[in-house]
Parts: structure tokens; C-alpha cells; sequence
């Protein structure tokens, strides 16, 4: 019964990029094409969004799907699925009217519209078969073909450097990902050495992890996490994020915020392997150096920034390198708020992003000194921006605070220094944040600028996300600490 | 408030405010002595207060309320700090006046308005006497704090007429150590009362003048009352420096002929105090007003050196 | 009681919700309403704690908690419901001044915005003073700053409020930093977040988590090396938050540092001894410093940190009597510091306040042009006097009552048989002194050139009274400094505490029976009164240019502690001949070196900035240097593996 | 089955190729003989995989040769050649941070580190010293394909350096672990995906933005309406 869930998934994907596909240039304006255009997507969303929601709570987690268990959902992929459809779902309702401004302000010509659309529907369906696939390889391709939708989505401005940084994303990353392929093939043959025919799928690795030698596991391991280091954005292979995201369209740069995540649950179930290996030792030390290192960089580099989206970037690298980090302590009370702190950040980013684009369709240009009396002509972006940074920087009442309490009040036992390094880090980023924000606000400018009209459909999801946070500032449903607690008992932390 | 205190209170207080003006006219006397001129007559100040009190009162056009209720002010706060120290008799019980830092803030409470008081005129001089008075004080008051600490740390109390009660039980030559006290507190009497080698002050030059250049805008009663207080000052000053070092013949218990002898003989030891004071004042001059830190930095080091040979014996 | 308790902090919850949802209609009566809500509130919160504080009841409950670990109670006992009762007056008064405060300046929307903030800062200042477990403390301390920070940027459009408000911000983040890592170091050994005894720590972390505590609290609190932001926060503020934040917010930084080193850890001697140094040092400091200000609400904000010092160095004198056993002077200086804060409190408001309507009505915060405002505006004028005679420890007032404990205690301590610690003491008393007596000079300076002579510029001469309700507010703190001041020995006594401190109400009762002898007196004499202009050698016109400036008044102390300051005077001339002896004109100038900034914030700041921007601008390179960054990394990692594992 | 020793020295000998074929590209700065020489290698590599396919007779090994054969040596140049003809570049001259006589001393050394991280693991995942040897080697390979990449200006020089890579990956593949062919393909198809859309890039940046759906035209990816 449960076999026809990916079909499920990529049924709807498959009929709705065929009718985008097919949609022949007719006679309406560009406007009403994209209104059309967006309509589909925005049920592709729903729908996705209605599944996962049923596979959260209807149906009895973990499920194996085809008989050689290529597929297979736990409670951890489905986690992750819930937060990509939410955002998806958000950004797509938020694309509509964003998309629409695009054209209308001439950066988009409507004859890519249609691939636009098709493209951003194909990473959905992308990252949910990454987070389903039971099989490593199958994971890797599904991360390798996101980078080419993303790249493809980040070219639709044909602006030349968008094509620029769509290229730097491309090589940075695929480069990385042979590697994690030569990592592969290494796990590959050590599971051939316990089981006789081989098998790269997490379920089957996860059970014969304790009769493999630790050391050629964590070799394997380091192979494979600069694929996924990579794809997530830690220090060294972090270098195309602020240009990827500075250049995309703002509801490209949310998604692909997303797709990050997508590296960091390949490093968490590797990580998970190596844990029950015996390995454990080895990979906290690796896992806490490159997190420190991510955030050091990324918070230094935030305090001296004057572009917003980079600036967001920054904040997404420094975010992913604290996971990192919270993932390197490995107390199950780490992974608990680490996973709640995917999730928020994730909300968090998204509405930081949306505000940004409103900003950037206003102003024409990220610089920050272009931003003039933003109070007046874009409210409530300016204030969506104010409480997004205030979140961010983890003011108690949204829910950042509580990870960075919690996952700190585990770090000091792990190791002190990384825990004062943590700190100091966190300062860095608050006073870049407010520095940059504190400086944008109080421009003073004489001349008239008639504001840009926001359509009500993309000041929804803004308002939408911004309750989202407040509430899990304050309260953490149940259903959700449930979920989180059978994930730490399924990775055997 | 047992009877006991209020005869204290009232005893003290009429004696002070009578005796007060004759001192001001004796060091003045001796002064002029040294000077090799006769001098006013002792009664002088006594016929210049009467005067002054039938003259009208004359306010600048500049000034404010203040002007107007600093002296009663300043005159209020001496006669309390005057209660603190006792002349006529001991009083019997721990009454809530003798504490030595209420004494002392008394004073600087005094001095505060009358600096405002100085202010207030909107002249020059006002400006300059408060100034370099407030200055005056605030390098001061380290060294009074360090005398009164001297005398708490071998008196053990920090309750003036206790500490008069335990240097009468037992003679000074079981503390040593006073006499030095009583060299600082001299220097502290000199200083407070704005005698030449910090302040002149009989001289209305601007430049020399200090504690004159705030009450130069006080005219008629209120300047007999500021006068007056000024001769309050620097009576409990003298006495306390009389008391703290020779304090025999101060009554302990209320006996008409034991308070008469205390009077008398504190009158006696007054008498050669004011001479002493109008010798040391002729004997100096004026010293450069950003000299006095460095002056004030012997007394602050006497006193000290007092603290550390008592804690280290 | 702990149902008024928390019926007040609802009601000042609901405040804020309140006013941010009438954000639309602007008015000045939503406003109003608003504002007497939280009036109720705070009175609520008052009465409770007051009942707590005398009847000396502990209560206290979690009320909500997010998840098992993370839970939001309050415990109120006898220190906290001393801090909530004086949140709980100041509050009070400052909200009734802030009526008709709010209304000048900024636009609707904006104050509108500042209704909700005021409320929410009252709140979480509250609610870090009674939190029972570490998790709420810093959840409530965070809301505190935030808030703070921006009610500090309510007029952000001026640029020193933006540079006030980014110093602000980094220091009170700096300062939760190190609350971070003392909270966490303590969480580490007891195990538990609540704040009761946790005498588990082994010795280095003890003093780890002090240091840490004492930095934090420091920070926040306005300690000398981290004092710097105080200054310029206080005056780019609106002058009720000023109030509000000099008159509470420091006290709940020392209501941290009590609560943490006397209940939490155990304190050694070494802590008195550090809390005794800086807290001399800040004192002396603090004062001198405000004595070369020339703004009127700077020269406030440094008497802050002077009286913050005298706190601390209280504090400090309690664990060093305490360790040696002195019950007396123990209780002394402990009831001394936490009198003086809650005096310190009461009358750096009131003087915040009036300040603010001096400063409003004369539209300048630079005192060297106001003047004569005595005669426009007597009832500031009076309140003002009031809080100065307050401050400056003037007899029968409440700041004499708490620095007379303190005194007490100094010379007291000839009983320590330690010889070094008690020279340690009497130089300590000497610096005591000294700063006592400089806070009298600088507050002679501040009255006299303010509201005394003649006004010295347009604007001070056209000042008018302020509102009822702006001095309203003022007048309530003004009868609380005299009554703590005058009764003080009896409500001490209530207390229970028997110390041996001067009984003030046989004092004033005399000073008030002398001064009304006095002046019924002459009214009996009925002497003539005449108003004639003031003696001036004879000049005919007496203009306010040949009064005396507060550049003038506080020269001398300036020259006299001119290594302090490190007066530059500079006076360049120009010649009209080479030959350099006909000058054509000279110009004179004197900058005092603003150590603090420019020695130790500023150079960090650049270096921190500098590194900053190395590292970004490795960011902005083509594709080539990207692959070579991985390339090398990529190395990098596999020489690691080979050695490794 | 056919005798070891001559097996050695057949497999020896290809490696020798393919190292020559890797330090050509390298060093090659005419794009059209880049090309030619890239199918050689993967020639090369379809070669060896026969030559295992006889020594250990997986008949994986055929399917991965045969498709390395179609794909590699014959569709992809095919493609980049004729994506060559319609752009006006002819020459990648440019050498950033590595000149090619220090790339080749480079590459000479990250051979001698692989085989000294992957010495101590050799006795688990390889079964002698020739496949270990072969391991190092595919290994190597990446590491150059990726040295080429930063070395070079044009993006078509990138692709081919990408291309080395993903052999040196086949490579090491062959000598690892027979892969599911299922595997292989899905990495083929992507590869390819990820080269098309490369080259389609790579004409827009040579291209301004006028004349850049000019150009697409001639792929047949624009509709003229």
C-alpha cells in the first residue's frame, strides 16, 4: 500500500510541469499568464504540503517503500519534508505577486516564466525525493540535480552576473560532490565486506554500522561530508552562497535556504552512523572545528556588510555552521533543539527574505544606503525585517533563544572554549545585525519616492510567518516535541 | 528627649550663640596687636550684629528664593551642629546628635547653601568665592574624615561626647596620640573658618577673598545672622579641639556650681585657643590658592600616619 | 498577596498589548487611558511588595512553562520585593510624569509605539527581579535591553542617538554574554537552573562564574572600565526612560550581582576586595568626570556611576566584614548599599525628571546657556534643589541616611585585627570622602548655574513652567526623599536591624523649629525690603556675560586634577608677518582626552572592524579563488585523514 | 584467466596512458585538441574496464565499458565541438595561479599524498597493490580535473577539467567496487545534465543579453513567434 507514496508525490509534479510546459504563449497580457502560471504552482504546493501533513500524522512512521527499499520515510525525513513543504507552500503564495513586480519592473521577460515555474515545482519534488531516498547515491544525484534547478533558477534574470554566480554555485558544488561520490563508492565496498551483495541504504548501514572498522567509516565519512559540506554551505565551499543569494530572486534565495538543509540531513544520518560505528570521538572533534570555523567566518564577515541579502546569507552560513556545531556535541538534547532550531531558522529566514525583496523591489538595489524612509512608504517590511533580525540575533521572544540556550547549556559540559567562541560569535553577529539595521533605518533624504505597491497576497505569508515565530517563541506543541524526541531514539543518540 | 537634654540643649545652645562673637573680636584684637595697632574694642562684634539687625534688608534684582532663606539655613544647621559638641556639661544618654559625620555633614551643609546663597547674586565675585569655597572643601574633607577616623580608631566611638567622656576618665597621657589629632584638627580650624594662610578674612579684594566673596551680597539681618554663624563655626570648632585634648572641668552631672566651673574654665582655655589662633594667623601669608593641595597633602599624611601607628602598635 | 502580585504584572502585559493595538487611532486620549491602566498596575505591584517586604512572607509559583526544562516563575522574598517595590514607586512616578511628557516631539504613530515599549520595559524589569530560575532571569533580562534599546532610539534621527544607541546595544550584549557563560559554567556543576544554593562549584569555576558575574553585572550596572555607554545612552534617551533607566535598570543589575554572589555562591575574600576597588574607583572617577560636563543630562548619567560605585563598594565592605566574622559593620554596609540603592533610586529620577522638563522647556541640554530659571520656573526649581541636597548627602535627606551607614561601617572598622585590610579601608574612606565631598561641589555647580542669576541665553529666558503632571510626578519622589531621609532611623529599626546610625528627626525637627524662629522673628521686626541692582564695582549695565560660567565654577577642581583629565589646551596663532610678531588672531582650545573611548573602546573597535572586513573581502573574488579556497581545504582534510585515523 | 603477469603489465600500461592524457589536458591550451584528447583517456578507460571485465568476469563491468564508450568518447566530445564551433573562441591561453610546468609538479605531488592516506587503508578496500594502485590514481585524477578548473579561464576548459574528474571517479569505481550499472547511469545522465546546461551558460556569458536568445535559437530551445 504505502509504494504509491512517491508515486503520490510525483504524480502531481509531473502533470502540472507537463501543463506549464505546454502552455502555449496566448494571447493575455504577461500579467495574467503569470497569475495562471502561479496558480498551478501554488496547488503543486498545497498539495505537497496536504501529504506531508498526512504522512506526519496519519500515517504510522517509518515506512519502506519498493521492494528494494530505495525509498523510506522515518520520522527525521519526515520532519524535514514538513519544513520544505511549509516553506515552499509560503513562497510560492508569496512568489505570485512577487514574480508579477518582476515583470513589471522588466527583470523578467515573460517566455522564461513558464520554465521559471516548472523549475521551482521540480525542486520541490527534488528535495522531498532527497529527504525519502533510503539509498546514499539516489541522494546524491537528488542533491546534484537540486543544484541545477537551483543554478537554472538563479539564471532566469539573465542579468550576466546572475549567470556568473549560477556558474560558481554549479562548479563549487558539483566539484565537491565527487568527492562525497568517491566517498560513496568507499562505504560501498565496506558494506560489502559485512553483507555480501553491498548496500549504500541508511536503514541496512545504520544496523551493520557496529561490525565496521570505525576508522575507514570516518574516511568515508570525510569524503562524503565535503560533498555535503558543500551542499549545506560550511566554510570552506561556503564562497557561493552571498553571491548565489545576492543575485537570485528573493523567493529563489528562500528556497534555496532550504535546500541547505538538505546537506545538513546527509551529514546528521552519516553522523549518526559513524556514532554507532564507534567512530564518535573522531567525528565530534571534525564536526566541532568546521562548525566553529563556519561561524567565526560568517560572523566576522557579517559585522562589515552593507548589501541585506548578503548580509542574510551570512546569516544562513552562520546559522548552518551553529547546527553543525550542535550536531558535533551529540547529546540528544542537542539534537532536539538543533532540529527546532532547523525549523524556526528556516521560518525565520524565509520571512527575512520576503521582507528583503519587498525592500529590494522598492529601492532597486540592496545597498543598504539606497534604503530611505522605509518606515513610511514599506511598514510593514521594514517592521518584518526589524523582528526577523531581532529574531535572528535570539531575542528571548522567539524561538532562536531557546535552541541557542539550550544547545549552549549542553556545549559547556562538551568543550568551554567552543562554548566562549560561540558567545563572542553570537555578539559579533547581533552588533553586525543592528549595526547594519541602525544605519539603513535613519537615512535622511529630502526627495519624494512614491512607494512600491505591495499586493496583499504577498503581505499573507509575511504575516503568516511572523505569528508562526512568536508562537514557537513561546510555545512548542506537543505533537512537535514528539516527533523530535523519536528522531534522537530512531539516530541512537 | 529626657530633661536631662533639653537643659543640655538649651544651656549649650544660648552659650554658644552668646560667646560666639566675643572670640571673633579677641583673635581680632590679637591680630591687631601683633600688628602693633590697639584694635576694635572686645565688644565690637556684639555693637556691629546689633547694628546690622536694625538695617533693611537690600536684595539684588538677579536673585531667587534662595538668596532669601540661605542664611536662616545656614545659621539653622551651625546651631544644630553645635549641639553635637558639648561645652557646658556632657549630656547623659546617647542622644541622636553627637554622631561625629553628622557633625560634619552639618557643616558642608552649611557651607552648601551659603555657596548657592554666593551664586545667586549673578556677580562675579559670588561666582568666584563659591567656586574656589566648594573647591576648598571637596580637597578639605578627605583630611576632616582622616582626623575623625584618627579620633574614632583611638577613642573607639564615633559619638563626641563620648569620646569627651572617655578622654576625661582617662588623662591624654593614655593616648599619645591626641596631641597630633589635635595638630591636624588645628589645621582643619584654620582651614574652616577661612583664616589667612588659606583665606583672608577680614579683606574685600577679590582676588584674596573666599569665604567673604559669598555673603558680599547679604545686607542687614541677614548678614548679621551669616556673621553670626560664621562666629558659631569656628566656636565648635575651638571646642572641639579644647575638649577632645584638655576636657577637665567639663561637668558630668547637672550641678549649678559644676557647670559655672566647666564655663569658666572653658572660657579660660578659649581665650588662649584665640590667642594661639591670632599668632599663627599673623605669623603667615596668604598662601597661592593651587598651593593649598599640597598643604592640605600634609595634613590628609599626618593623619594617616596617626591611623597606621594605632592600627600597627 | 502573590495574587496582586501577578494581577499587576498582568495588568501592565495588557497595557502594552493595549497600546499596541489602538496603534492606528493615535490619540492622545487612548494614550491616557493607557497610561493609567498601567498606573493601576504598578500600584498593584507596590502594595504587594511593600506587604512582602514588611511582613517578610516569601511567595511564589511557576506560572508557565514552555517546555518540561524551560518554565517562567517568580519568587518574591525579602531582597526582590525591596527591587519590585522601588521599580514599583519610581515606575509610578516617572509614568505620571511621562503623561504629559510624551506629548512634545515625535510623531503620533511613534509615541504610540513608545506607550507599548514603556510598559513592556517596567514588566520585564520586574519580572528579572523576582524570576526564580536562571532561564527566566536572562528571557526577562533580554526583553529588558531590547526594549531599553529601543526606547533609547526614539528620537533616532539625530546621529548621536544613533551612535548612543549602537554603543548601548553592544555593551548590553556584551554584558549578556558573560551572564551566558556564568548561568551555563553554573548550570554545568549544580546541575539545576534555579537560583538557590549552589555550593557544588569547585574553586576555579567559583571564581570563573564571579568574574563572569561581576563583568556582566558590571557592565550593565555602569562599573568604571565598562561605564562608557552610560554617558551617552542617558542623554540621547527621552529623559523619563533616562529616569527610569539610571533610576531602576542599574538597580536590577545590582539586585543580580547581590542575589548571585550572596545566595547563589559563596563569596571569598577576594570578591569583597575586587567589588571594594572598582567600586571606589567609580565613584572617584565617575564624579570628576561629571564635574567637566557640561551637558546637563551627561553630568546625571556620570553621577550614576558614582553612586553605582557606592553600592558596589558597600557590597564589597559586607563580604570582607562578613568573612571576618564583624556582625555590626556587616550589617551595616550591607543595609547601607541596599538603602543607597534604593535612595539612589528615588532621588537620580526625581533629578532625571526635572532635568528633562528644564531641559524640554529651554529646548538645550548644554547648561552653560540656561540660567535664571529659578525665578521662571520655581516648583522644578524647588524639586531639583531637593534631589541635589538628596544626592549630595546633605543631612536630614535620605542620600546622608544611606552614606552615614556606610561611614558607619568605615569607622567601624578599626576592630579587623588585619592590619592591611584596614589601611585598605581607610584609604578607601579617604577616596569616600573626597568623592562625597566633589558630588556637593559639582552639585553646587549644577543648581547655581542652572536655575540661579540671570539667564544666559533667548531661550532660557523665554522657559515657562512645565505642565501639573510633570511635576507631579517629581513632587511624589521629592516627599519620599525627605521622609526616607528624616525617619530613616525609625524605619530601619521597623526593619529590624538595630545599627548604631545618627537618629535624624530630633535633627530636622530643631533645623525646622530654628529656621521658623528665625524667620518669624524678622517678619515681628518688620524690616524694609528693597530691590536694588547687584554690586558690580560701579559698572552701569550688569549683563548675564559677567556671570559666573560652569567652565569657570569647575576650573579650579579641573586644574587640580588635571593628571585625571589630561587637559590639552591649545591655542594656535596667526601672524600677519613672517617674522611672527603682530598676531592677526588666536585660537584657543582645551579637550579633555576621553580616556575610556579613546584608549581602550575605540582602538578594539577598529581592530574588530579590520579583521571584519579582511575576511569579507575574501568573499567578493571570482570563481578560480573559490575552487582554490575548497582545493586547499580539500587537502587539507585528506592529509588530517592520513594522519589521523 | 588470462595469465597475471601479462594482465600487470596491459594494466600498468593503460595507467601510464591515462596519466599522460591527464598531464596533456593540463598543459593544453588549444580547445579543439583539449577535446580530442579527453575521448582518448575515456577511450583509455573503456579499455581497462574490458580488460577487467575479462580478468574478473563481472558482466557489470561490460555495461559500464560499453556505456563509457557511447557516452564518452563519442556524444560528449561530439557536443562540446560542435558548442565550440558556434562560439568564437578558439584558444584558452590564460593560466591563473598555476603555470603548467608547477601544475604537473603539483599533480605529481598530490599522487604521493593520495598514496599515503589510502596506504593505510589499503589492506580492507583494495584486494592487491594494482587496484590499490588504481584507487590512487582515479583518485589523483580528480584532484587534477579539479586543479584545471581553477587554472583555466574559459568555462569550456572548466568542463573538460569537470569531465577529468568524473573519470578519475569512474576509474577509481572500476578498481573499488563493482557499482549497481543503475548507479552509473543515473551519474551518467547527470553528468550530462550538468554539462549542457554549462555550456548553455557559458554562451550567455560570452554573449550580451541581446543576443543571448539569439543564440538559443539555434539549439531549438526558443520559439520564433
Amino acid at each position: 500500500m504505502e509504494n504509491w507514496i512517491p508515486v503520490l508525490f510525483a504524480a502531481p509534479t509531473l502533470l502540472i510541469i507537463g501543463i506549464l510546459l505546454s502552455f502555449w504563449k496566448s494571447k493575455q497580457t504577461d500579467q495574467a499568464d503569470n497569475c495562471s502560471l502561479s496558480l498551478f504552482t501554488i496547488i503543486h504546493t498545497v498539495i505537497y504540503f496536504g501529504i506531508s501533513l498526512w504522512l506526519i500524522f496519519a500515517a504510522d512512521l517509518p515506512i519502506t517503500l519498493f521492494d528494494n527499499e530505495y525509498f523510506y520515510i522515518d520520522a527525521l525525513s519526515g520532519y524535514e519534508i514538513l519544513i520544505t513543504t511549509i516553506v515552499f507552500l509560503l513562497v510560492s503564495l508569496y512568489g505570485r505577486g512577487y514574480v508579477s513586480g518582476l515583470i513589471k519592473a522588466g527583470d523578467l521577460d515573460a517566455i522564461v516564466l513558464k520554465f521559471f515555474y516548472a523549475a521551482f515545482c521540480l525542486l520541490e519534488l527534488l528535495l522531498v525525493f532527497g529527504f525519502m531516498s533510503n539509498n546514499i547515491a539516489l541522494l546524491w544525484i537528488f542533491i546534484e540535480l537540486s543544484t541545477i534547478i537551483t543554478a537554472f533558477l538563479i539564471v532566469t534574470l539573465n542579468a550576466r552576473e546572475n549567470i556568473l554566480a549560477a556558474l560558481k554555485y554549479i562548479f563549487i558544488a558539483s566539484t565537491a560532490m565527487i568527492f562525497g561520490f568517491i566517498g560513496i563508492i568507499i562505504l560501498f565496498t565496506l558494506s560489502q565486506k559485512v553483507i555480501d551483495g553491498g548496500s549504500l541504504n541508511w536503514t541496512t548501514l545504520m544496523d551493520i554500522a557496529h561490525s565496521v572498522d570505525p576508522s575507514i567509516l570516518s574516511f568515508a565519512f570525510i569524503f562524503l561530508f565535503i560533498g555535503f559540506a558543500a551542499k549545506s554551505g560550511l566554510v570552506p565551499f561556503h564562497t557561493w552562497i552571498p553571491i548565489a543569494y545576492a543575485r537570485a530572486p528573493s523567493i529563489v534565495a528562500a528556497v534555496s535556504g532550504i535546500v541547505l538543509n538538505l546537506g545538513v540531513y546527509g551529514i546528521l544520518r552519516l553522523y549518526a552512523i559513524g556514532n554507532l560505528a564507534g567512530a564518535g570521538e573522531f567525528l565530534k572533534n571534525f564536526l566541532l572545528v568546521i562548525g566553529l570555523l563556519t561561524v567565526i567566518i560568517a560572523a566576522f564577515s557579517i559585522l562589515a556588510r552593507t548589501n541585506t541579502k548578503k548580509l542574510l546569507a551570512f546569516s544562513s552560513i552562520e546559522s548552518m555552521g551553529f547546527m553543525i556545531v550542535s550536531i558535533g556535541i551529540g547529546a540528544p538534547v542537542a539534537l532536539f533543539w538543533m532540529l527546532f532550531f532547523q525549523f524556526t531558522h528556516s521560518l525565520v529566514k524565509t520571512l527575512l527574505f520576503f521582507c528583503a525583496g519587498i525592500f529590494r523591489r522598492q529601492y532597486k538595489s540592496n545597498k543598504f544606503d539606497m534604503i530611505k524612509k522605509p518606515f513610511q512608504l514599506q511598514p510593514l517590511a521594514s517592521w518584518g525585517l526589524i523582528l526577523g533580525g531581532a529574531a535572528i540575533i535570539g531575542t528571548p521572544l522567539f524561538p532562536i533563544f531557546l535552541a541557542k540556550w539550550n544547545i549552549l547549556s549542553v556545549l559547556v559540559s562538551a568543550s568551554f572554549p567552543a562554548f566562549v567562541v560561540l558567545l563572542v560569535c553570537f555578539l559579533l553577529v547581533a552588533v553586525g545585525f543592528v549595526l547594519f539595521f541602525i544605519r539603513a533605518f535613519n537615512q535622511k533624504t529630502e526627495e519624494e519616492i512614491q512607494p512600491y505597491q505591495v499586493p496583499s497576497n504577498m503581505k499573507v505569508p509575511i504575516v503568516i510567518t511572523i505569528c508562526l515565530i512568536i508562537a514557537m517563541g513561546l510555545y512548542i506543541p506537543s505533537w512537535l516535541n514528539n516527533i523530535l524526541l523519536d528522531i534522537s531514539g530512531i539516530l541512537g543518540f | 528627649m529626657s530633661w536631662n537634654m533639653i537643659l543640655y540643649i538649651v544651656l549649650n545652645t544660648a552659650f554658644v550663640l552668646l560667646l560666639a562673637p566675643l572670640f571673633m573680636s579677641l583673635i581680632k584684637k590679637v591680630k591687631a596687636m601683633c600688628q602693633g595697632r590697639r584694635g576694635t574694642p572686645l565688644l565690637q562684634t556684639y555693637f556691629q550684629l546689633f547694628k546690622l539687625f536694625k538695617k533693611e534688608i537690600i536684595y539684588s534684582d538677579t536673585s531667587s528664593f534662595i538668596m532669601r532663606i540661605s542664611p536662616y539655613l545656614n545659621i539653622a544647621f551651625l546651631l544644630v551642629a553645635s549641639i553635637a559638641v558639648p561645652i557646658v556639661f556632657i549630656p547623659a544618654q546617647e542622644s541622636g546628635f553627637g554622631n561625629i559625620i553628622l557633625f560634619l555633614y552639618l557643616m558642608v551643609c552649611a557651607r552648601f547653601f551659603m555657596a548657592l546663597g554666593g551664586l545667586d547674586a549673578g556677580s562675579a565675585f559670588g561666582g568666584m568665592g563659591s567656586s574656589r569655597e566648594m573647591t576648598i572643601a571637596s580637597i578639605i574633607e578627605p583630611s576632616m574624615l582622616m582626623a575623625c577616623a584618627a579620633m574614632a580608631f583611638i577613642l573607639k566611638s564615633t559619638d563626641i561626647p563620648l569620646m569627651f567622656e572617655t578622654v576625661l576618665d582617662n588623662s591624654v597621657a593614655q593616648y599619645p596620640t591626641l596631641i597630633l589629632v589635635a595638630f591636624s584638627l588645628f589645621i582643619i580650624l584654620i582651614v574652616e573658618t577661612a583664616r589667612v594662610p588659606v583665606d583672608n578674612p577680614e579683606t574685600h579684594l577679590e582676588l584674596t577673598m573666599v569665604h567673604e566673596a559669598m555673603i558680599l551680597e547679604q545686607t542687614g539681618p541677614k548678614l548679621a545672622l551669616t556673621e553670626l554663624s560664621y562666629g558659631i563655626k569656628q566656636l565648635i570648632l575651638m571646642a572641639l579641639l579644647i575638649n577632645i585634648i584638655f576636657p577637665w572641668g567639663l561637668a558630668v552631672e547637672i550641678t549649678p556650681i559644676g557647670i559655672l566651673i566647666s564655663i569658666a574654665l572653658f572660657t579660660l582655655k578659649a581665650v588662649i585657643l584665640s590667642v594661639l589662633i591670632g599668632v599663627f594667623e599673623s605669623s603667615f601669608a596668604k598662601i597661592r590658592f593651587f598651593r593649598l593641595p599640597d598643604f592640605f597633602m600634609i595634613v590628609f599624611f599626618l593623619s594617616f600616619a596617626i591611623i597606621v601607628f594605632e592600627l600597627l602598635t | 498577596m502573590e495574587t496582586l502580585f501577578l494581577s499587576g504584572c498582568a495588568i501592565l502585559l495588557l497595557c502594552c498589548v493595549f497600546s499596541l493595538v489602538t496603534i492606528k487611532k493615535s490619540g492622545r486620549n487612548n494614550r491616557r487611558i493607557g497610561f493609567f491602566i498601567l498606573l493601576s498596575g504598578l500600584i498593584c505591584i507596590t502594595i504587594s511588595s511593600v506587604l512582602c517586604f514588611l511582613n517578610d512572607t516569601d511567595c511564589g509559583r511557576t506560572f508557565y512553562s514552555i517546555t518540561e526544562g524551560l518554565s517562567f516563575g517568580f519568587h518574591l522574598d525579602k531582597l526582590s520585593s525591596l527591587f519590585t517595590g522601588l521599580i514599583g514607586i519610581v515606575g509610578f512616578c516617572t509614568v505620571i510624569y511621562t503623561i504629559s511628557y510624551i506629548e512634545h516631539g515625535a510623531t503620533g504613530k511613534r509615541r504610540q509605539i513608545f506607550a507599548a515599549l514603556l510598559p513592556l520595559f517596567i514588566l520585564a524589569m520586574i519580572m528579572v527581579v523576582v524570576s526564580d530560575n536562571m532561564f527566566g532571569f536572562l528571557f526577562s533580562w533580554e526583553i529588558m535591553s531590547i526594549s531599553s534599546f529601543f526606547l533609547v532610539m526614539h528620537e533616532r534621527e539625530k546621529a548621536e542617538t544613533q551612535k548612543a544607541g549602537i554603543f548601548y546595544f553592544v555593551m548590553t550584549q556584551f554584558s549578556t554574554l558573560f551572564l551566558f557563560i556564568a548561568f551555563l559554567v553554573i548550570y554545568k556543576y549544580s546541575g539545576t537552573f534555579d537560583i538557590k544554593n549552589a555550593a557544588v562549584l569547585p574553586d576555579a569555576a567559583k571564581g570563573l562564574a564571579f568574574a563572569a558575574l561581576f563583568i556582566g553585572f558590571g557592565t550593565k550596572a555602569g562599573l568604571i572600565p565598562f561605564h562608557k555607554w552610560l554617558p551617552y545612552a542617558h542623554s540621547a534617551a527621552p529623559s523619563n526612560i533616562s529616569a527610569l533607566m539610571s533610576g531602576v535598570m542599574l538597580k536590577v543589575a545590582i539586585y543580580g550581582l547581590c542575589r548571585f554572589t550572596f545566595d547563589v555562591l559563596q563569596p571569598d575574600l577576594w570578591w569583597g576586595f575586587i567589588l571594594l576597588a572598582f567600586g571606589t574607583i567609580s565613584a572617584v572617577l565617575g564624579v570628576i568626570y561629571a564635574l567637566k560636563e557640561h551637558d546637563f543630562k551627561t553630568l546625571l548619567a556620570y553621577h550614576s556611576i558614582e553612586n553605582i560605585g557606592i553600592i558596589v563598594l558597600g557590597l564589597g565592605m559586607y563580604i570582607i566584614f562578613n568573612y571576618y566574622g564583624l556582625e555590626i559593620q556587616a550589617n551595616l554596609s550591607l543595609v547601607g548599599a541596599l538603602f543607597h540603592t534604593f535612595n539612589h533610586a528615588v532621588f537620580k529620577s526625581l533629578l532625571f525628571m526635572t532635568a528633562g522638563s528644564v531641559v524640554q522647556a529651554t529646548g538645550t541640554r548644554n547648561i552653560e546657556e540656561m540660567g535664571g530659571l529659578a525665578k521662571t520656573m520655581p516648583f522644578t526649581a524647588v524639586l531639583f534643589l531637593i534631589g541635589a541636597c538628596a544626592i549630595s548627602a546633605l543631612p536630614p535627606l535620605n542620600g546622608f541616611a544611606s552614606e552615614v551607614m556606610i561611614f558607619q561601617a568605615y569607622l567601624g572598622s578599626f576592630e579587623l585585627n588585619n592590619a592591611v585590610v584596614e589601611i585598605a579601608m581607610v584609604v578607601g574612606l579617604a577616596a569616600f570622602a573626597l568623592m562625597s565631598a566633589l558630588a556637593a561641589a559639582c552639585f553646587v555647580k549644577a543648581f547655581g548655574i542652572v536655575f540661579l542669576a540671570k539667564p544666559r541665553s533667548r531661550e532660557a529666558g523665554r522657559a515657562t513652567e512645565v505642565s501639573r503632571n510633570m511635576l507631579g510626578g517629581p513632587a511624589v519622589l521629592a516627599f519620599i526623599c525627605i521622609v526616607l531621609g528624616v525617619f530613616s532611623y525609625q524605619i530601619i529599626q521597623g526593619i529590624g536591624f538595630d545599627i548604631p546610625i545618627p537618629n535624624l528627626l530630633p535633627v530636622s525637627i530643631l533645623l525646622l523649629l530654628i529656621t521658623l524662629i528665625l524667620i518669624g522673628f524678622l517678619k515681628l521686626a518688620r524690616v524694609p525690603v528693597r530691590i536694588e541692582e547687584t554690586w558690580a564695582c560701579g559698572i552701569r549695565k550688569q549683563t548675564e556675560a559677567m556671570e559666573y560660567t560652569a567652565t569657570g565654577f569647575s576650573e579650579p577642581i579641573v586644574t587640580i586634577f588635571r593628571l585625571i583629565f589630561r587637559t590639552r589646551k591649545t591655542n594656535d596663532k596667526e601672524y600677519f608677518d613672517e617674522a611672527k610678531s603682530i598676531t592677526k588672531s588666536t585660537k584657543a582650545h582645551i579637550s579633555t582626552l576621553q580616556f575610556f573611548e579613546e584608549r581602550i573602546y575605540l582602538p578594539f573597535a577598529r581592530f574588530v572592524m579590520r579583521i571584519a572586513s579582511f575576511i569579507s573581502e575574501k568573499h567578493n573574488k571570482d570563481l578560480e579563488t573559490f575552487i582554490v579556497y575548497a582545493f586547499v581545504a580539500i587537502v587539507l582534510v585528506l592529509i588530517t585523514a592520513g594522519v589521523w585515523l | 584467466m588470462i595469465d597475471t603477469l601479462i594482465f600487470n603489465d596491459i594494466v600498468r600500461g593503460l595507467f601510464v596512458f591515462v596519466l599522460g592524457t591527464a598531464v596533456l589536458i593540463i598543459t593544453q591550451r588549444s580547445l579543439t585538441s583539449l577535446f580530442k584528447i579527453y575521448a582518448i583517456q575515456s577511450f583509455i578507460l573503456a579499455i581497462m574496464a574490458v580488460v577487467l571485465f575479462i580478468d574478473t568476469g563481472t558482466l557489470n563491468l561490460l555495461f559500464i565499458a560499453l556505456l563509457t564508450l557511447i557516452v564518452k568518447t563519442v556524444f560528449i566530445p561530439l557536443f562540446l565541438h560542435k558548442s565550440l564551433k558556434k562560439m568564437a573562441v578558439k584558444r584558452d591561453i590564460q593560466f591563473y595561479y598555476l603555470t603548467p610546468a608547477s601544475s604537473i609538479i603539483i599533480s605529481a605531488l598530490l599522487m604521493f599524498t593520495v598514496y599515503f592516506v589510502f596506504k593505510n587503508f589499503a589492506a580492507t578496500l583494495f584486494e592487491d597493490s594494482l587496484f590499490l594502485l588504481g584507487g590512487v590514481i582515479g583518485v589523483s585524477l580528480v584532484m587534477m580535473g579539479m586543479m584545471i578548473i581553477f587554472s583555466r579561464k574559459k568555462i569550456l576548459t572548466k568542463i573538460t577539467g569537470y569531465l577529468t574528474m568524473e573519470n578519475g571517479v569512474l576509474l577509481f569505481s572500476l578498481f573499488m567496487a563493482e557499482m549497481p550499472f543503475i548507479i552509473e547511469l543515473l551519474v551518467m545522465i547527470d553528468l550530462f545534465i550538468v554539462i549542457l546546461i554549462s555550456t548553455v551558460m557559458a554562451f550567455g556569458i560570452d554573449s550580451s543579453i541581446e543576443s543571448f536568445h539569439r543564440r538559443l535559437v539555434k539549439f531549438g530551445l526558443e520559439f520564433e513567434d
